[in-house]
This record gives C-alpha cells, structure tokens and sequence, in this order.
C-alpha cells in the first residue's frame, strides 16, 4: 500500500463517503417507495424494512466487483440498488408484472435476480445462503474466476445448522466466501441473547478458522474498510465473516408495531441512523449539506421513476406459473 | 370460551390453553411464540398465563425445535413444537421423518414420544413458494407420524386436544386461510375430537367428494351451486389423514358410485393420489366411473398474489369437474 | 469398458468416469468418495484419475453437500453430490425440497440448476430404519426435479449420463441391492438412456405389472413361475418417474385390463398411490379388475437382517397377487 | 473440597483407576465377542470397533448417575456396560433374538436402549443426539430432576448443524448437556483436518458459551477428572462440552482394512491403547499384575456367559416388524 499524504487521504475518504451516501439514500428512497406502496395497499406481501441496515449494505456492495456473486438477505433493499440491479426490474417484482426480475412470479424482495450483476437470488427459508454461497464460491475457485460470493444473513439466520455444515467446509477447501453478519439484536421478536445465549456472532465462526471482523455496522466507512479486508482475504482462499452490530429501526415486517421492544431502545437506534451519521461526518469533512441534500433527492427522483416504468408494465397472466419449472 | 362462534385461530389458542391447564407437562415452543404470541397470533396470552418456561422462543433452528420435542418427549413432557409455515418443517428432515417417526419403533417400540408439531400451512398471502405448501402427504408416507388437518374451528379445537393427549407423535396442519373462519365451538375442555373419525359434511346421493382442510369450504360451496342444477353432492372429510378413515369414504362411494379427491397439495403424489388408489381398489366394483383428483397445479407457489388462485382448487373447477363426474 | 457383462456398480462408475472425462465442469462430492472411493467402492479409481479437486471428500454434511451442489450449479459447474444412504437426502430437507427444487422457478426461471444427487437406496444388509428407505415417493410429490429408478446395469449408466447432462436437478435412486448384477452394458459413451422413456421388460397378455428399481428382477422371477401356469405377464419398467411415461402404461393396461404396481418404499402414499390413481382415472373404462399394489409395509424398516424380508415384496406374494387378480 | 494426605490421595486414585481399568476390560472383552460373532458371520451387520476409545467411554459413564440420560455413539460398546446395561441384552441385539433391549427388531448396536439406567438410544443419522440431549436435558430441568443429558460424538459428527442449533439453545436456556467429542481424526476415510479445516472441535463449542475442556482421551483418569466436572458443570445449568482426543486404532468398521491410512499412524495408536496406559500407570501405584490379569479374565467370562445366554434366546418371526410402530 502506498503512502498518501494527510490531505490526500482526507480527500480520498470524503469521495468515499460521498459515494457510500449516495448508495445508503438511493436503498432508502427506494424502501420510501416500497413503504409507500404497502401503505397504499398496491404492495400486499410482506416487507422487512431495511431502515437502520442500509449503510453497512450500501457499504458491503460496493466494495464487491460487479461479477462478485451476491446472496442478499431479507432485510431491505439496499443489497441490490448498490450491486448494480436496475430499481425497475426491483420494483416490477414489488408490483408482481412483467417488468421485474421474475417477470411477474414474485412479488416483493425475496427473490430478485440478476446474475449478469452476480446476484444469484435469495431464499425464504433464512440460513440457506451458507452452503450456497459455498457451492458459488467453489464455482468460481474451481473455474479460476476469481470471483467472492458474499451472503448477507442475520444474527437470528446465524443459529441456523447450515452455517456450520457450510463453515467447515469452506476452510477446509480454501472457499472464497464472504459472510456478513447483520446483528441488529433481534429475530422477530426474540432478542438474540436471550434464545442464543450470546450476542456475539463472530466467535462462531473464528472457531473454524475464518478471518473475522467485527465492527460497528453504522459507521459506512469502517464497514466499507473491513468489506475490502474481507474480499482480499476470501479471494486469497481464507473464508472471510464481518459481523456488523447494527439497529433494526423499525419492526420486523411493514405493520409491526414492535410492542415487545422497549421504547427507548427503538429511539437510541434512531439516533444511530447510517445515512445520519454519515452526513455528519461528510459535514465534518467539510462537505456542502446542500450536496448530500441534492443526492438524496436524485435518488428519490430515480426511485420515483423508476416505480412509474416498473407500474406500467403489464401483469403476467395464469399461465405464466407453469412457466420456468424446467430449464 | 363460551358456546358462541370463534375463529379456528383462537379455537387452537383456547386447545393450547386448557391443556397447559390440565397437565403441567404440557408445553410450546417455537419462534415467537412468547411475549409476541406468534407471529399469526395463535399463542397470544399464554406467555403471560404459563410463563417463559411452558412458551418458550427460539431462535432460527428448526432442528432443534423438532428434534428437541423429540427429547423432552422422551424426557416425560408433552411438547408442542410450532414451526412457523408448515414447508420449514422439511427443513427439519432428519427429526421429523427419521427422529420423530422412527424412534420408538427402532428402540424396540418400549420408548413413548408423546408430541405435538403445529404446522401452519395453506397459500395465502403472497409469501411463496417455500411459506405456501402443504406437506402433509410427505408425512402420510412415513409410518410412525399421526396427521390431523382440521377444517373447522370445532374440529381444530378438539383434534388439537386429542393429538396432545396422543402418546404419538402428531403434525397438526393448521391452514392459515382458515385462521379468521368462524365456528361455534365447545367451551367443555373434555369434548375432544377422535382421530380416524371422519365426518360428512354434506349429505348428498350423486357424487362423493373428500376434502379436508380449506378445500371442504371451497366444495361446500361448490355443492350449493350443483344443488342448483340437481346435482347432489356428499362431501366426506377424512379430518385426519393417519389414521385415515376409509369406512367413512368407502359408505358414501358405495351409495354415489362417483368420487372426486380433492386437495390444495400439488397434484402429482399428493394425498388424493393414495385416497383414489385405494377406492381403485377397494371399490373397484362400486365405482361407475373415473376417480377423479382435483389438487395443487405441479408447480411451486408463485410469491405472486394475484398468482395464487391459479395454483390450487376454486369453486368453478370444482364444479365442472363434479358436473362432469355426475354425467358418467 | 467393454460389452462384457458389469455389474450395475460399475455401470455407475463407468458412467462417472465417462462423463467427468467428457466435461470437465462435472466433478463429485460426498462422504468417502475420493481416496477410498465409496464406501460401496462405486468411485472407485475417480480420485486418482481426476484428483481432489475434481472428486472431493467431505465431513457430515449432508446440507452443505446438497445446497453446496446447488450453489455450484448456478455458478456454471455440473456437481453430482452422493449422500451416503438415500435416507440421509430427507437430512438435507431444505436443500432438496427447497433449494434444488425452486430456485429456478422461485427466481423467475432465468437460473439453471445441472445437478444430480446419487442416492444410493433399499433394503439391505441390516443397516436399519434410517438406512434402508426409498425415498423416491417424496421426491416425487415435489415439482421441479427429475428422478431415475434404473433396475439394470445398462440403464444404470444410460440414465445416469442423461442425468448429468439434463439441466434440471435430477435425482437418482442407485439400489443397493442391484449393485452386484450384472448385464450387459455400451461401452459407447454416446449412447445414453433418454428420460421419460419406459421400456416394456417382458411381454405379456393378462397382467400388468408397472417396476421399477429392484422390483423389477422380482417381478421377472414371479412372471416365470405365473407362466407355468399360464398366466402370461407384462412388465412395465418406467426407468424414471419424473417425467413418468404413463403412455407405456397405458398402452400395455388397455392390453391386459390388470394392473398390478409394486415397488419396495412402503405402501402408503407410496408411489404406487400415484401411478395407481392415474390409472383409476385414464384407464377406467379399460379396466376389468381393482388396481393393485404390492409394497413395502407400513413400518420403519427394521435393523434385524433376518427381518428384511417380510418388509419389501417377495416373489410368492407377487405370483399369488397376480394370481387373485387374473382371476377376475 | 477437601484436602486428602498424599497417601489418601494414591490410594483414591488407585480405586478409581481400578474402576475404570475394570469398564474398559468389560467393555475391551464384549467387543471381542462382538467381533467373534462377526468372523463366524453370526453377526452379519455392521459394528464400528470402538478399540483405542473404551477407555474415554468408562471413565465418562462411570461419571454418570445411574438416571442420567445417556445417548451413546456408533462406536464400541463400552458406553453401554460402563452405564450399567445387561450385556446379555446387549448382546440378544446382536444375535437379533427376543433377548435383545429391542425385542428383536435391532441386530447391532446401534438401538440399544435401557430407559431404567438412562439409555435413551442412538440415531442411525450421525448429529440426531444434538437436538434429542437438549430436549431431554430441558425435560429434566423443567421436572427438576437434576439428570444430566450426556451425548457422545464423533468429530465428524460435530461438523452437523444440528450440533449449532442445539448447543445455542442449550446456552440460552442452561440446559444440563454433556457434549463428549470423541475426536479420533477420522470419519471412516475422512481425516478431520482435510474436511474441516481444523483439528480442534472445542473452539466451535466454546464460541457458544460451553464450559469447555480438551483431554487426552487415553488416559482415564484426566477423562473421569474431566468428566466430573463437566457434569457438575451441567447440573449446575452451564452446558459442557469435553473434546477427548484419541484414536481409533481398528477401521471404521469390522472388515476396514484402512487402505486410505498411514500404518505407521496406525502403529502409533496401538502403543497409546488405553486399557495398556491404565494397566501401567496402576502398576506404577504399585498394583499387582496378577490383579489385573484377573480383571480381564473375569471380564472374558461374564461376556461370554452373556453371549451364550443370549444366543440361546428365541428368534423373533416375521411379525415382530408391525409391533411398535404406534403407543
Ligand atoms: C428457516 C426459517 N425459519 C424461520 C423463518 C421466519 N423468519 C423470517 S425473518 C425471521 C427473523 C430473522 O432474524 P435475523 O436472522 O436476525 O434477521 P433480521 O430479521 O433481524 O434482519 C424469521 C424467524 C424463515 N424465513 N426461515
Ligand atoms: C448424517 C450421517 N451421515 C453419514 C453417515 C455415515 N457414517 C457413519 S459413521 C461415519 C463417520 C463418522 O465419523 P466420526 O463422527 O468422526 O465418528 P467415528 O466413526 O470416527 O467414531 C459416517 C460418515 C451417518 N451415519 N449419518
Ligand atoms: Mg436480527
Ligand atoms: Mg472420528
């Protein structure tokens, strides 16, 4: 690594930061816009609100190449928007018509696809991104390609047998997989502590011999620094894992009013919001609020049209479920 | 918990109730069935009543929540596991098929593992392909399991109550279309419900329709319609699958010669499958004309919404099929 | 490799080898496949040939081996994963049911999964409940994977190149009890054995019998011994059921007017339910006797060797079941 | 604790090690029947020699209260007896005959149960005793028994998910499980390092929270030592976990000439065999050899009285297989 002068480097961080902002309130406009449509009853699945989150995944994609594989998890939307995927095709999947990833099969985030942007997709059944972000990761060790497959997954899909089945293997076989742990404290209702016994993920998978971090999931540049850190380990055959402790700002899914949680906890989270304080400190570096109020709102305005194209797209009709059980 | 009607939700809540009230040994366990009440609500109230050592949160572990109701079964309790869509129990292959099922019969049939998995199943909802099945024919090929699919508040009242005092292992599979359907329901915390007692729902001479679960509705309702057209149709639901009450099914075809199967499960290898062999079988010589199945298309379930009514039985297709039935 | 006669085992290795020389994108993986090469020595010589990166061990695993496969799929590899026993694929509940069924579909059916599972099953050898079953039925009451049932070493290897070469997840039931017959076998390694095609095993006039796997060898012994008799049999092996060729079925129950299905998985919406249900509806007007089954019994399969025998059909219960059933 | 002259001390240490010199001998003397049976191809299942590994095995159960739970492994038989079981209805498994715990219906180890000493049975699936230990670890707590639920493994076997679904929820609610890692490097053809990366399981329970210990496993005493404490440990609502390094000195299983497997490795076991390390050590305290000569013959003899008693037990016939499927 080279050597950058004090101002250089400030420089170099506050450019950083500006593009991890500018990811952080592109995912959050478009979870605006999704909240918007679960309001107004055009979004009738479920949606678990990535408010709080989207920082360390804003943070986590883009410091992926664009062929890195992705497994996203359930929480939010930022995953996708900073991996590159187009927030029609997303949001054609939230209004389930032609226009989205799924050409209409889906209807809400679970299962948004774009492998030409390297992601492979998500699973309802949470803890089935280890094994295959493992059999990617060998895809690419296998073909020489170079390539990281990174899983996003929470503390709760933590617990899963999957991760140690998926673990093992992975260090003995030199995979590069990247695991990022989400912990926001809380898996539906049940507190990690409290139905794990710990709230300390990354032990787990230290045990089996994974290069591991922890670091504040709120802080975009710590995580985008350990990010880096953890793909330069994966694609050097060490399996990486980052747990970033962060906040579930708001409930579980739209309409979770969260009783089970104390209040004052939900209102210190709120202060810990990502896109806050990562203004803040572009504020501190000197930068122009009227800047960061200008991206914020490009990004609402891209996830503004970006809904107009994907509403008027045409609704698949009955037939289309026979379609794609066979390749 | 008078007479009055109540939704098959809280008729599974008030089960749960008085038999945590009966008997000490009795306890639930699953992912958020505590302070929350599960995250459809069935638990409600009972934390608070019984305490965070008789409903008790988990984290994601499915294994655990089923193969360890296979232990405290064998520790003396009477454990009743929730998972929360009935396709998560697949995930717990080894525990459910193997552990569950087999454990008994493999130590010489001298150990009891009395226990209880609820199992939420059903297409509503738009949550997929992997929160929308009904596994309950998965089940029905592995000896050793009993499987109760009420379709209604009373019968998902007291087969509940029965399969907690079962010393069997049960998989209760509770549809969540079902959840908000009003019934009335006995508030005598004595009136159970039998296993391998099936009930007919509707009286009729023509055709013979089995159906359990939601699909019963669903061919209610198709029946008021053929009744229009004086086609008359008797409509027998089995209430559980193991035991399976072929007596029951076996009397109306007898008087019919028609059958229909129907369920929400896909098509290929679901229950009607071995429903109709058994009728090709057994009343071969009763029969006057094709056993018929109407189920689940061959597909997974579309996250879709607007998708779903394509993947499972409505009330035209029942009718159509029935009207075609009765023409033989 | 030549035509000589093999052994179905190392049909499946010849298959193995042929395929990984073929395409270097296949490779195995699997509990003691590499240098030991199976513990039924069905790898045997890969490792050496091919090197660990290309036949690679794993620990106890069976998630991993299963979800693993399917992550390998998507990212342009063809994986052929083994479990050790087909019992232990119920294990990997999540991965089979789920993961290798849906992802395709769930994601729009723009993902392509080449995949095949070897599932090594039946009843043999006093491995028990856990290591016995034949779980096909399972599988095939789940929609989006292809299953082979080879019942000689010649299909062995023609379906087991086809597997690895189709585009779908595929499972394929290896029975354990074949592994030492012997048959002729190509040694062309272009000559494969097309899905979705069953083959009429010995022709026939009175009876049907549908079988596949290891039943079908039982079924050719009962045939002899019916023949003397002059009952005259025909059989009917599918090779896969998923697609399933219910034309041949067909075509050969129109013939005769019996059916008889066996198979050795237990009797209870075993897959013989399905097949049998089929024919209740597209054959009944070609029907002159009530659909049989003959299957394995409705219990967990027990350790006691001496015990197998009354779990799966045996030739004296076919002959006599056929018997009964041209009476009619 | 109290304080013991160092007199008082040798001689306690002699007693235990006699003890446990004696399980291993019983357990040593009914795997040499065992294998009799299958050379004369009386027996002709499957049985996992479980020779190298007797010694952790006896020094384990003879920690165990009669009542505590026990869920053994695949791998000899020395949990059975040194748990308290009849060898004649071991051995009645073995012969398949009516004599059997099962009835019958079982022919080999792996089923054999005795609920009145805490023999809750074994899985034919590696991993099962996982979730089954906790669950009867939480019956016991919930009834307030005080029985610890104790479960042997393989390392193999602790790379199964259900080993981390288990052990959080064990942590999370301080269930009484004893976790003993039978760790021989090897999982039939497996060596441990190559397909998990690690030769060290302990760490993966220790990151959960487990009261942790690593031992030498051929030596009896420091596994009994061990064994007491993680039991107290357990009854005391802290799960334990033991990691016994040994050796698996036979093959997998009868008949597994080991061909994947270095002889020289296999030669180093063989001097580390338990029941010799404990014969010497008790001659070191002075004990007579004639002493533990007789030991073993008497082991001999009751294993063989067992084994005829057993054989001349009735078969069970063909309709044994429909008893027990339903209570
Ligand atoms: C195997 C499985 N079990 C249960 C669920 C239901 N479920 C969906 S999200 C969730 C909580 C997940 O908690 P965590 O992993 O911490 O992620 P978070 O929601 O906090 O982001 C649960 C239990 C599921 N989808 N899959
Ligand atoms: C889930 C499962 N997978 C595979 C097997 C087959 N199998 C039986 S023993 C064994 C090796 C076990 O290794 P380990 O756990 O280290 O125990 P050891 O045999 O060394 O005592 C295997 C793979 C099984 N019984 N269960
Ligand atoms: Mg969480
Ligand atoms: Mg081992």
């Amino acid at each position: 690594m080279t050597t950058m002068s004090p101002d250089a480097g400030l420089t170099k961080q506050r450019e950083t930061l500006l593009r991890l902002y500018r990811e952080t309130a592109r995912g959050r406009a478009l979870e605006d816009v999704v909240n918007q449509l679960a309001q107004t009853r055009t979004f009738r699945g479920f949606f678990h609100p990535g408010r709080g989150q989207e920082g360390l995944q804003a943070a986590v994609c883009t410091a992926l190449n664009v062929d890195d594989y992705l497994l996203y998890a359930h929480r939010g939307l930022t995953y996708l928007t900073a991996k590159g995927m187009d927030p029609v095709s997303i949001l054609g999947d939230f209004h389930g018509r032609l226009a989205g990833s799924t050409r209409g099969l889906g209807a809400g985030t679970v299962h948004c696809v774009d492998p030409a942007r390297g992601i492979m997709g998500q699973g309802g059944t949470l803890g089935s991104c280890f094994p295959l972000s493992a059999g990617l990761a060998l895809a690419s060790k296998t073909k020489g390609e170079g390539k990281v497959a990174a899983a996003f997954f929470g503390e709760g899909a933590s617990a899963r047998g999957t991760f140690l089945e998926s673990g093992v293997t992975a260090k003995a076989w030199g995979l590069p997989v990247v695991w990022i742990c989400e912990n926001n404290g809380w898996a539906v209702s049940a507190r990690v502590q409290d139905v794990q016994g710990t709230a300390d993920i990354a032990p787990r998978a230290a045990a089996l011999g994974f290069h591991t971090q922890v670091v504040d999931g709120q802080d975009v540049l710590a995580v985008h620094e350990a990010a880096i850190e953890a793909i330069r380990q994966a694609r050097g055959g060490v399996p990486a894992f980052i747990e970033a402790k962060t906040e579930r700002i708001e409930g579980h899914f739209t309409g979770d009013m969260q009783p089970y949680r104390d209040r004052d906890e939900v209102a210190a989270a709120k202060t810990r919001d990502p896109l806050l304080l990562a203004g803040q400190r572009l504020v501190e570096l000197g930068e122009d609020t009227a800047v960061l109020d200008d991206i914020r709102e490009q990004a609402r305005a891209e996830m503004n049209a970006a809904d107009e194209a994907a509403r008027t797209s045409p609704l698949p009709d009955g037939t289309r479920i026979h379609e794609g059980v066979w390749a | 918990m008078s007479d009055k009607p109540i939704t098959y939700a809280w008729a599974i809540n008030h089960a749960l109730d008085e038999e945590m009230q009966r008997d000490p040994d009795v306890f639930l366990m699953g992912q958020d069935v505590g302070r929350m009440g599960g995250v459809f609500g069935l638990t409600r109230g009972l934390h608070d009543k019984f305490g965070g050592e008789r409903v008790r949160d988990v984290s994601i572990v499915e294994h655990l929540v089923v193969g360890g109701a296979v232990g405290a079964a064998l520790g003396g309790l009477r454990p009743v596991a929730e998972v929360q869509f009935a396709d998560f129990l697949l995930l717990a292959g080894d525990e459910s098929f193997h552990k569950m099922a087999k454990w008994r019969y493999m130590h010489g049939g001298i150990l009891t593992l009395p226990m209880v998995v609820r199992a939420p199943c059903g297409i509503q909802g738009g949550v997929g392909a992997e929160h929308s099945q009904s596994p309950e024919g998965h089940y029905w090929h592995t000896p050793g399991i009993k499987i109760a699919v009420p379709s209604t508040p009373a019968d998902a009242k007291g087969l509940l109550k029965s399969a907690i005092r079962d010393d069997n292992p049960v998989i209760y599979f509770e549809n969540r279309r079902l959840y908000r359907v009003k019934g009335e329901v006995s508030a005598d915390p004595e009136l159970l419900v039998p296993f391998g007692q099936g009930k007919v729902r509707r009286v009729g001479r023509d055709v013979t329709i089995v159906a359990w679960s939601a699909m019963v509705d669903a061919a209610l309702e198709a029946a008021e319609i053929l009744e229009r057209e004086e086609i008359s149709v008797e409509i027998v639901d089995p209430r559980t699958l193991v035991p399976f009450d072929m007596e029951t099914v076996s009397t109306s075809v007898r008087k019919t010669s028609r059958l229909l199967v129907l369920h929400e499960a896909s098509l290929t290898m679901g229950p009607g499958a071995e429903i109709a062999a058994r009728a090709a079988d057994e009343l071969f010589e009763h029969l006057d004309a094709p056993v018929k199945r109407l189920a689940g298309t061959d597909n997974p379930i579309p996250q879709n919404m607007a998708l779903e009514q394509f993947c499972y039985p409505q009330t035209d297709q029942i009718v159509s099929t029935v009207r075609d039935l009765a023409k033989w």
